[in-house]
This record gives C-alpha cells, sequence and structure tokens, in this order.
C-alpha cells in the first residue's frame, strides 16, 4: 500500500485540476485547471517508468545496470511539449477574449447580440 | 449550493472514488515482477546501442523507436506557433 | 522493383507525411505569390488523395486485407509479441474514414479559393488547414495509442486556431476557447487511458494490446476514460455545447473539415470498442438470477441512450434556433446521434448467437451514415457559408428570396436538404433506412423515434427553404449575384457523389461499407494479421 | 513592456552568453547525456524570453522581425521531416534498400564511414546516425517557435496598451 502513494498523489492533481475546469468562472482558472490535469497525468506516466534500484537510461561506459524504463520519458516529453502548445493557444485566445468583452467571468461573455 | 453544483460535486465524487481504487489496484511503484516484465522496453534497453549507435536511451526512443511521435510533436508546436500569429494578426490589410 | 508497388507499400505514411511536407512548405511559398500558394495547397491535398486511391484499390483487391507498415524499421513485432517501433495499421474501416476525409479535404480546399479571399492571414490559414487535413489522417490510419493522441492533438488545436478565424467577433473567440477546453480535456482524459494500459501491459499498439487485454478493473476505468474522452470530442450530448458554437462560428470551409474531424473521434470510439476491447465484449459483468448482465448489452443501452438523447436534444433545438449556420449544426449533432443509435444497438445483439443478421445490418447502417453525414451536412455547411459570402447575413429572419438570384445555390441546398431528412433519391435516405429496419428489431420504439425525429429534421429544413430562398424578392438583396465558380464547384463535387450514392446504394454498400463492417466484427483477424505467426 | 532597470540589464548581459552556450550543448550532445532537440531549445529560447523581459519587446523586434522567425522554424521543421523522407527515397537509388520512413539510414552504412560509428559509452559526437541531425532540425524549430510565441505575444500585447 505505501508505494502507491504516488498514484494517489496523480489522482489528487487530477481531481483537483477537474473541479477548476467545472466550477471556476474565471477563465484564466479554467486554463489551470487543465494544466493541473495535464501535469498529474505526466506524472502518472513518469512514475511508471521508474524501477526499484534503477539509473536514467544511458549508457556510461562501463558495465550495464538496473536501467529505469526509456519508453515512459519519451511520451512524457511529448506529452509536455503538446500541453505548451496548447497552453499558448489557450492563453492567447484569453487575451483576446478579454479585449472584446472586458472580463474574464465566463458568465458574462458571449452572451450579447449579433 | 445550486442544483448544478451538486450535480458537479456528485459527478466528481464518483470519479474520485473510481480513480482511487484504480490508484490502489496499479502495481506498486517501481516494483516489477514476472507478471508485469516490462519486455518492450528491457528489448529497447539492451538493443539500443547497436541498432542506432545512441548512448542516450530516450533519444534513441524519441528520435528512431518511436520517430514518428516526436514528428506529430513538432508538428504540434508548429501548429500552435501558427495558430498564435494567425490569432494575433492584422485584420485589415 | 516497380516504382508503382513502392508508392502502394509506402503510402500510409505517405498519406500523413505529404500534407505535413506542404504545411510546412506553405509558409515559405506563400512569400512569393498568393495564387501559387493556392495552387500547391490543392496540388498536395490532390496527391494526397491520389495515393489515397491507390492504398485503397489494393486494400479491397483482397477481402480482409491489412496493410501493415512500420516506421523506421521492417520487423511488425519484435520476438515475444511486442511492437516497439509505431505501425499503421490499414483494414476496411481505415480506408472507409479515409475515403470520406479525401472527399472533405478536396472540397473545402477548392472552397476556400475564393471564399477566404478577402481575408488577411491567409498563408496561417493554409498551413493550419493542411495540418488539420494531416492531423485527421493520421487519427484514421494509425494503430499505435499514443500516436494516435498526438495526432489528435494536432487536429484540435489546428481547429481550435481556425474556429477563432475571424477574431473581430468576440463570439468566435469564445467558441475557440470552448472547443480547445473540451478537447484538451478529452485527449488528457484517452492520454490517461493509453497511460494505464500501458502500465498494465507495457504496450501500446492497438493488436497487441488487443491480444494481451485481461479485462481487469483497470482496463474497465480505462475503457471508459476512453469513452468519455472520445464523445467529448465527437459531440455526443451531455458534451455537446462546443459544437453548435465551433460548427457555427468558424469559417464554412473550416467546418466542412472540422466535420471529420468529429467523425475520426467517432472512428476512434469504434477502433477502441470493437478492436482494443473485442475479445472481451461478451464477457459477463454480473449475474442476476439466471440473467447474465454481459458488457456488450450493458454498453449497448448506455449508447443507446445517450443516442435518443442526442437525437431528440439536436432536433428540438435546431427547430427554434434562428441562425442560419447554428441551425444546421444542431441538426448535425442529431446526425451524429443517428449514428450511435446504430451503433448501440449493434452492439447490444451483435455478438448473440442467435441473432447475428440484425447486429451486422445496424452496423453497416451506422457506418454507412458516416459516409452521408458527413457529404450531407458538409454540402450544407457550404450552402450556409455561400450565402453568407454572399449576403453576409447570418439570421435567418433577414433572407428571403434568395433563389431568383443564386439559383445553383439554391438546387444544391435543395439536395442537402432532401439528403440529410432521408428522402428517397438521396444518400440519407439508403442508410436512414437500414438503421430503422435494424432498430426496429431491437426495440421498434427506436425505430419509432428515429424517424419521427427525421420527420422533424425535415421540417424544419423545409422551413428554411421557404423563409430563405423562396418568396418575394427582397430589395435589400437587389445586389447579390451568385457565389464564384469555385464554391459551385466544391458544391458540386459533393452534390454529384449525394446523388451518386442515392442512385447506387448497393454499389457503395457493398464495395465500401462492408470491407468497414467485415473489418469491425472480426477483431481475431486483426490480432493475427499484424501480430502474424509470434504469439506472445 | 518598455524594459527593466539597469541591473537587470547588466545581469542579462553577463547572462545570455552562458545560456546560449549551454542550450547549444544540450542540443548537440542529445544523444549522448540527457537532453536533445526539445529540451535544449528551451533552453536558448528562455535565454532570448529573459532578453525580451529585461530590455522590453520593442528592442528585441527592432534586432529580430518577428515574421522572420516562422520562416526559421519552417526551415527546421523541413529539416526534420527531409531527414525522414530520405529513408523512403534512397530506394530511388539502391534497389534492394529495406526503406521505409524515419530510417535511420546512417547507421549500418559504409559508404559515409565516419557516421558509421556505434557509441561505447564515450563521448563521440559522430555516432548514433541521424540522431545529432536531427536534433539539430528540431532545436532550430524549437528556438524559432517558442520565441516567435513569447514574441508575438508580448508584442501585440503592448500594441493595445500604447494606444
Amino acid at each position: 500500500m505505501i508505494y502507491n502513494i504516488p498514484y494517489i498523489a496523480v489522482v489528487a492533481l487530477i481531481l483537483i485540476g477537474l473541479y477548476a475546469v467545472i466550477f471556476k468562472r474565471n477563465l484564466i482558472k479554467i486554463v489551470i485547471g487543465i494544466t493541473l490535469i495535464e501535469s498529474g497525468v505526466n506524472l502518472f506516466l513518469i512514475t511508471l517508468a521508474f524501477r526499484k534500484d534503477s539509473v536514467a537510461p544511458i549508457y556510461r561506459g562501463s558495465g550495464s545496470p538496473l536501467m529505469s524504463l526509456p519508453v515512459p520519458h519519451a511520451l512524457t516529453l511529448t506529452s509536455i511539449v503538446i500541453g505548451v502548445a496548447v497552453l499558448a493557444l489557450m492563453l492567447s485566445l484569453v487575451v483576446h477574449i478579454y479585449r472584446h468583452y472586458g472580463t474574464l467571468d465566463s458568465r458574462k461573455i458571449g452572451g450579447e447580440e449579433e | 449550493m445550486s442544483r448544478r453544483n451538486f450535480a458537479a460535486v456528485i459527478f466528481l465524487a464518483i470519479v474520485g472514488v473510481f480513480l482511487v481504487f484504480a490508484a490502489l489496484m496499479t502495481h506498486p511503484f517501481g516494483q516489477f515482477n514476472d507478471e508485469n516484465n516490462p519486455e518492450m522496453d528491457q528489448y529497447i534497453i539492451d538493443n539500443t546501442q547497436n541498432e542506432t549507435g545512441a548512448d542516450n536511451g530516450v533519444t534513441a526512443v524519441v528520435f528512431d523507436y518511436r520517430g514518428f511521435d516526436t514528428l506529430g510533436e513538432a508538428t504540434v508546436l508548429f501548429t500552435a506557433v501558427a495558430g498564435v500569429i494567425l490569432v494575433f494578426r492584422r485584420l485589415k490589410k | 522493383m516497380n516504382i508503382i508497388d513502392e508508392l502502394i507499400f509506402h503510402s500510409p505514411a505517405l498519406i500523413v507525411a505529404i500534407p505535413l511536407l506542404g504545411a510546412f512548405l506553405t509558409p515559405l511559398i506563400s512569400k512569393i505569390n498568393d495564387k501559387l500558394r493556392n495552387g500547391f495547397v490543392i496540388f498536395i491535398v490532390l496527391l494526397t488523395s491520389a495515393i489515397v486511391l491507390l492504398l485503397a484499390n489494393d486494400i479491397y483487391s483482397v477481402c480482409g486485407k491489412i496493410h501493415t507498415y512500420v516506421f523506421g524499421g521492417t520487423q511488425t513485432i519484435t520476438e515475444g509479441g511486442f511492437a516497439i517501433r509505431i505501425l499503421f495499421e490499414v483494414d476496411g474501416l481505415n480506408i472507409f474514414m479515409a475515403l470520406i476525409a479525401t472527399i472533405l479535404a478536396i472540397a473545402g480546399v477548392i472552397y476556400s479559393w475564393a471564399f477566404m479571399k478577402e481575408n488577411t492571414g491567409l498563408d496561417k490559414y493554409y498551413t493550419l488547414y493542411l495540418l488539420m487535413i494531416a492531423g485527421m489522417f493520421g487519427m484514421i490510419l494509425t494503430g499505435d495509442m499514443f500516436n494516435f493522441f498526438v495526432f489528435l492533438e494536432i487536429s484540435s488545436i489546428a481547429s481550435c486556431a481556425l474556429i477563432a478565424f475571424w477574431t473581430n467577433k468576440g463570439k468566435a473567440v469564445d467558441a475557440g476557447f470552448k472547443y480547445i477546453v473540451i478537447s484538451a480535456t478529452g485527449a488528457l482524459f484517452i492520454l490517461f487511458a493509453v497511460a494505464i494500459l500501458y502500465g498494465q501491459y507495457n504496450a501500446l499498439n492497438m493488436a497487441v494490446l488487443a491480444s494481451k487485454i485481461q479485462f481487469s478493473f483497470l482496463d474497465k476505468i480505462a475503457l471508459v476514460l476512453l469513452i468519455s474522452g472520445l464523445a467529448m470530442k465527437a459531440g455526443i450530448v451531455p458534451m455537446h455545447m462546443w459544437l453548435p458554437d465551433a460548427y457555427g462560428r468558424a469559417p464554412s470551409s473550416v467546418t466542412l473539415i472540422l466535420i471529420g474531424v468529429t467523425q475520426a473521434s467517432l472512428y476512434g470510439a469504434l477502433r477502441m470498442i470493437f478492436t482494443v476491447y473485442g475479445g472481451n465484449l461478451t464477457n459477463t459483468l454480473n449475474q442476476i438470477g439466471d440473467i447474465n448482465i454481459d458488457l456488450n448489452l450493458l454498453l449497448g443501452i448506455f449508447i443507446v441512450g445517450l443516442s435518443l438523447l442526442t437525437i431528440f436534444i439536436g432536433v428540438l433545438m435546431a427547430l427554434k434556433e434562428n441562425n442560419f449556420k447554428r441551425m444546421i449544426a444542431f441538426a448535425a449533432v442529431a446526425e451524429i446521434g443517428y449514428m450511435i443509435l446504430a451503433i448501440g444497438s449493434a452492439l447490444t445483439t451483435a455478438f448473440s448467437t442467435t441473432d447475428t443478421t440484425t447486429g451486422v445490418m445496424a452496423l453497416k447502417g451506422g457506418i454507412f451514415h458516416i459516409l452521408n453525414d458527413a457529404l450531407d451536412v458538409g454540402l450544407l455547411f457550404l450552402v450556409a457559408g455561400a450565402v453568407y459570402y454572399a449576403t453576409k447575413e447570418t439570421s435567418l429572419n433577414s433572407l428571403g428570396g434568395l433563389a431568383r438570384n443564386m439559383k445553383y445555390t439554391t438546387i444544391f441546398f435543395l439536395i442537402g436538404l432532401l439528403a440529410v431528412s432521408g428522402m428517397p433519391p438521396m444518400n440519407g435516405f439508403a442508410s436512414k433506412l437500414i438503421i430503422y429496419q435494424s432498430t426496429y428489431q431491437v426495440n421498434p420504439i427506436l425505430a419509432i423515434v428515429a424517424i419521427l425525429c427525421s420527420i422533424l429534421l425535415l421540417a424544419v429544413f423545409v422551413k428554411v427553404f421557404h423563409s430563405a430562398f423562396l418568396g418575394p424578392k427582397l430589395p435589400k438583396f437587389d445586389e447579390v449575384k451568385e457565389v464564384p465558380k469555385s464554391m459551385l464547384l466544391a458544391m458540386g463535387i459533393i452534390a454529384v457523389i449525394i446523388i451518386f450514392i442515392g442512385l447506387f446504394p448497393d454499389l457503395v454498400l457493398n464495395n465500401i461499407v462492408q470491407p468497414a463492417v467485415n473489418a469491425l466484427t472480426d477483431h481475431t483477424n486483426y490480432i493475427s494479421n499484424v501480430i502474424g505467426g509470434i504469439q506472445p | 513592456m518598455r524594459g527593466m532597470s539597469r541591473i537587470v540589464k547588466t545581469v542579462t548581459n553577463v547572462a545570455f552568453p552562458f545560456i546560449m552556450i549551454y542550450g547549444l550543448y544540450v542540443i548537440a550532445h542529445g544523444h549522448l547525456t540527457p537532453g536533445g532537440g526539445f529540451q535544449g531549445g528551451a533552453i536558448v529560447a528562455s535565454g532570448l524570453a529573459m532578453l525580451l523581459v529585461a530590455y522590453g519587446s520593442i528592442w528585441v523586434v527592432g534586432k529580430i522581425k518577428e515574421k522572420h522567425l516562422p520562416v526559421l522554424e519552417s526551415v527546421g521543421a523541413i529539416g526534420f521531416i527531409g531527414l525522414a523522407f530520405i529513408g523512403v527515397l534512397l530506394i530511388l537509388f539502391y534497389t534492394s534498400y529495406p526503406a521505409s520512413f524515419f530510417k535511420n539510414f546512417l547507421i549500418g552504412q559504409d559508404v559515409i564511414p565516419i557516421f558509421n560509428e556505434i557509441g561505447k559509452g564515450l563521448a563521440n559526437i559522430n555516432t548514433a546516425g541521424v540522431i545529432p541531425l536531427m536534433n539539430f532540425a528540431v532545436g532550430l524549430k524549437v528556438i524559432a517557435g517558442l520565441f516567435a510565441i513569447v514574441l508575438v505575444m508580448a508584442y501585440s500585447t503592448r500594441l493595445k496598451e500604447e494606444k
């Protein structure tokens, strides 16, 4: 049981993120919520890579000790870059929404007549 | 608390319970045995140097074994740059 | 070696890589000349379509053939039964979706030539357009779970930026933000599910996962996450809020590809349910007395319930909607409901031993409807875009008497109207008839509800046709002219395909839809074709 | 933003070359030590972002036009996908070559022997075939891409404030 605590942390991060996405009215807080979910998933991927008593999967010349798994590292790297891209686009849309409506409250945007 | 908030709290609670169960049932952190032996990753660790010539296993996976993912990843960044520039463009010629 | 054979062998990679290369080259080429850039983009799309047709010809030549392509190697499966490299696995269903995507891409890129001419930022527009097409093809053709996620993100980021193309309108930016929030959350659900499956079985390839999956508690969680994430992207009812906004506010040419992306998400859900979890669909979950509660029954009833909600809400919202494009968008929601209605009823029966034909027929109707829905709704959106281009009006109240000045557009709208509401000479009739027949055998109420909603849909569109196109010519539309030729050509391509399918539905059903259904139902063939002789 | 105080500018002047060199080192040694094109590119781009913060976006746009950055990014992306395409195109020259997209074509050949080395724990930069070349292409792409995002966002939000 004690070895499952990292996964509990993952679940906590994802739930906090979902809470922010569902309940918060401020667009910036919604963006923060999505970033939190993403960090939770990234943390989960990277915890899957660890093996007890292992080193990073990089050869150092002499011998080959037990190495941690390389594929989750690669997946996490990809996922982080995708997260940066989504974040940049979301923030630039928020900037535009603020320019139009002068507010970040999600109840007050998008209601105007055409 | 409004009805919408109440429904959302119920939803979050259900999701939370299931995810906590999932977290408890995942194999313990860092513990591998014969049942969940990571064959694929062990193969990559053993053959990285001979097949790709790279010392760094992660780079070998990123650029060789799963190179197409990396192309997609680079494309995502390219897409984001194009999108940000599109959103901030001048609207009048 | 023959060059055509080589082309076919490498085609799965080239179908994705050529639009990507085109997208990377577009910013450089648009420095030279605008016309050259438009021509280059059309050339890239046509080249991709030619390769898709070559691959389709190859796939359909042998029954049940699966074209497996390895990136960066030759060995599909390493000794021990795991795939270390990314594989593209193209079977009947994949190539069926790719053909739909091809039609949409060609029509959209031709339509854009005249439709977007007045706007600034066109080099970025065309770059993102090609990226969206590449993302759609990647989602459709890939055989790797993580790769699927990456292409999902490419298509959703590109479409989000294009939905917010008209940044001077606040509602467009708002629709783009809504879309990116929903699709980013859905994509993260999918990534979480992929990570759970990877942690269990140490595999990312779909065929390998399908052969290893044991249906433990974690796998059920992963299945729920996968279906809910893909349902968010596909616009099924509890998560449909983004769809009318995004479809309605985006430029019409973008909406056309957005339909394709939505269908690709639906394809993803089909692939996950029928192939990855295919062997476990008849697992008994629970037993009450003598009755076994099987997974496929539970999942099927759940999906049928969702689909009825989707149809109802789509049709009712379309009835009261006043904006032309948003109204069509709600009709699109209803059409998605018809597809998943067929898939749900197929799930309830497909794996029972006593009645095998009903499930297969429902599945056939659902998959055929994916093609028809993409064409019909796409044509309607193109017509709405043409009306907007000519009059700069979106509200239905202020339109009227357009048939006098826009003859061809009116004819195309009539074709789309009849097709989307399932009237006999068009393609929508063929697929909806199969859906009615098969759902009637599952439960008559389903078929009755489906027919009633279809009639309501007809009423909605006839009302629009009457108010916008017929009637006296309004004085403010005296100057309105027919839209340019490239837009007419794009609408014409889709209309001709609609009429062709409507006249010869059997030809399409037997040659294109049947292999897709076979690919879905026969998941053991999928596994054995990819993994080959090596068993874990 | 108009730029920050003289202290910040001086510190930036001192730190900037070190960050650049470190980032380029991470890119170049991606196949030998922890790092790679993405990580090194992010380091260099963050150094450039530091310049942006310290000196203000007007000054930076005076030095680097923001419309040149997407061209640089396109060049990096074309380099990356081109290296992947060469794996397929080699079939035109060697008929029995086991070609495929993303083939590491520099490993296991004897035409250019200097790139045909397999790293055995030594820090030789000419190992690993096309991986270092791909690292450079991706590094260029990431530097240009991330810096373009930051620069465009900073520059366009500033314009609105000043008016």
